[in-house]
């Protein structure tokens, strides 16, 4: 299935785009998305704990099921106000 | 008399923040008060002068986050009314980042309302600042969102 | 870097009260957050529908009064600086009787310190407010200010 | 010894006017001058429980001694802001 990806902040730095559209067999999850995005970018797996996860706009967690279309985002720190 | 609360207003923007339209939106005649937080770029952080920022957002999880502070504040708080914006892009020292607007009859609502959202925004809300240095830039330490313990698995297709 | 603080702005006015002046004249680079509070005059009191209000002071000691206020906000609260505006005479429904902008390297002590200000405002200065409705015009039911217990005699004129 | 006595609100409706000089002992008291007024306009009275006075614009006792020259103020509960 297809996932849209989105890197912001210091991760868009070091996957060094702000989406990518990736292919993961079904019934995958956040973790398992991290995980692919990681073995592309190794510097990112280092941001596992520094990090969460949306999916279609929503926080989630690292257990959470995708399904084909999802819109996933991984968020460092916010710092916005 | 018979308050009809004014729809709430939640922005992003990439021009200097309107105040004035801002409050002008929340604020009705059946309100006693109007607290407001206006948020702006310090020109030092952690001891370093600073010389600009850039703020960036996942913007429609943004705006969704944003008008669900708002939300809860009516359920939370008596008020009537909230606008809420943040910029985004570059931004100058002494520019506003972001403007809280609430209103409500009385005035202990509209500062703990107030307060709360500008509290929950810091944690809850995707945006993102960069801070530009003599020597260089970085991204600001932030909070890292709360997240569901665990989330329940999505119907399988049919 | 080196912040100077801004000299607190106190004011009993006549005529409506300019928001943004005040705000400016808080508002500094070294500044994180401006929170203000701005006290409106309401179309209803305990039920009635307000036509107009009138507010009297004792000028010359609420000016005093105030003054202490601000001056009592950088002791308490780690604040820039303050400004307090009160309008007095004929106030009609929606517009403002009091506007208080501080500002502060940070958003909790600005917070803090303009909830803390009206609060102690409304109970120590000596502003009233009467009420005219369609059938009439009531002095506002308001707090009495509280009063040193026991005050030293003067010393005897020499 | 002469004090200036300033009204206002309500009391200033009860006594009729905004400010009076009047004259009083040497060593009287705020009670004192509270009570020259209430013999003056008798239901002035009946604030006395419901007003505190100020001495040179400090809130003062009812038992603080005048000084001749001070201006007092007698004032209704305060309802500004």
């Amino acid at each position: 299935m297809q996932i849209q990806v989105l890197f912001f902040g210091k991760l868009r730095d070091v996957y060094q785009t702000n989406e990518a559209s990736l292919e993961l067999p079904p019934k995958s999850s956040v973790e398992d998305l991290f995980q692919l995005c990681a073995a592309r970018h190794p510097e990112f797996a280092s941001y596992r704990s520094s990090v969460v996860a949306s999916r279609n706009r929503e926080f989630v967690s690292w257990n959470a099921l995708l399904e084909s279309g999802d819109e996933v985002a991984f968020l460092p720190p916010v710092s916005g106000g | 008399m018979a308050p009809t609360p004014n729809p709430d207003l939640v922005l992003l923007v990439r021009e200097p923040i309107s105040f004035e339209a801002l409050v002008r939106h929340v604020r009705q005649p059946h309100d006693g008060a109007v607290v407001t937080f206006d948020g702006c770029v310090r020109n030092h952080s952690l001891g370093r002068a600073t010389l600009y920022l850039e703020y960036e957002a996942y913007e429609s999880m943004a705006l969704e986050k944003m008008r669900e502070i708002a939300a809860s504040l009516h359920t939370l708080f008596a008020i009537d009314s909230v606008a809420v914006a943040h910029r985004l892009g570059r931004l100058e020292i002494g520019e506003t980042s972001v403007f809280i607007a609430v209103s409500a009859p009385h005035r202990k609502a509209a500062f703990e309302a107030a307060r709360h959202a500008i509290d929950t925004l810091k944690k809850t809300v995707p945006i993102w600042k960069k801070e530009f240095f003599e020597d260089g830039a970085v991204w600001a330490d932030g909070e890292l969102p709360p997240v569901p313990a665990a989330t329940p698995a999505p119907k399988p297709a049919s």
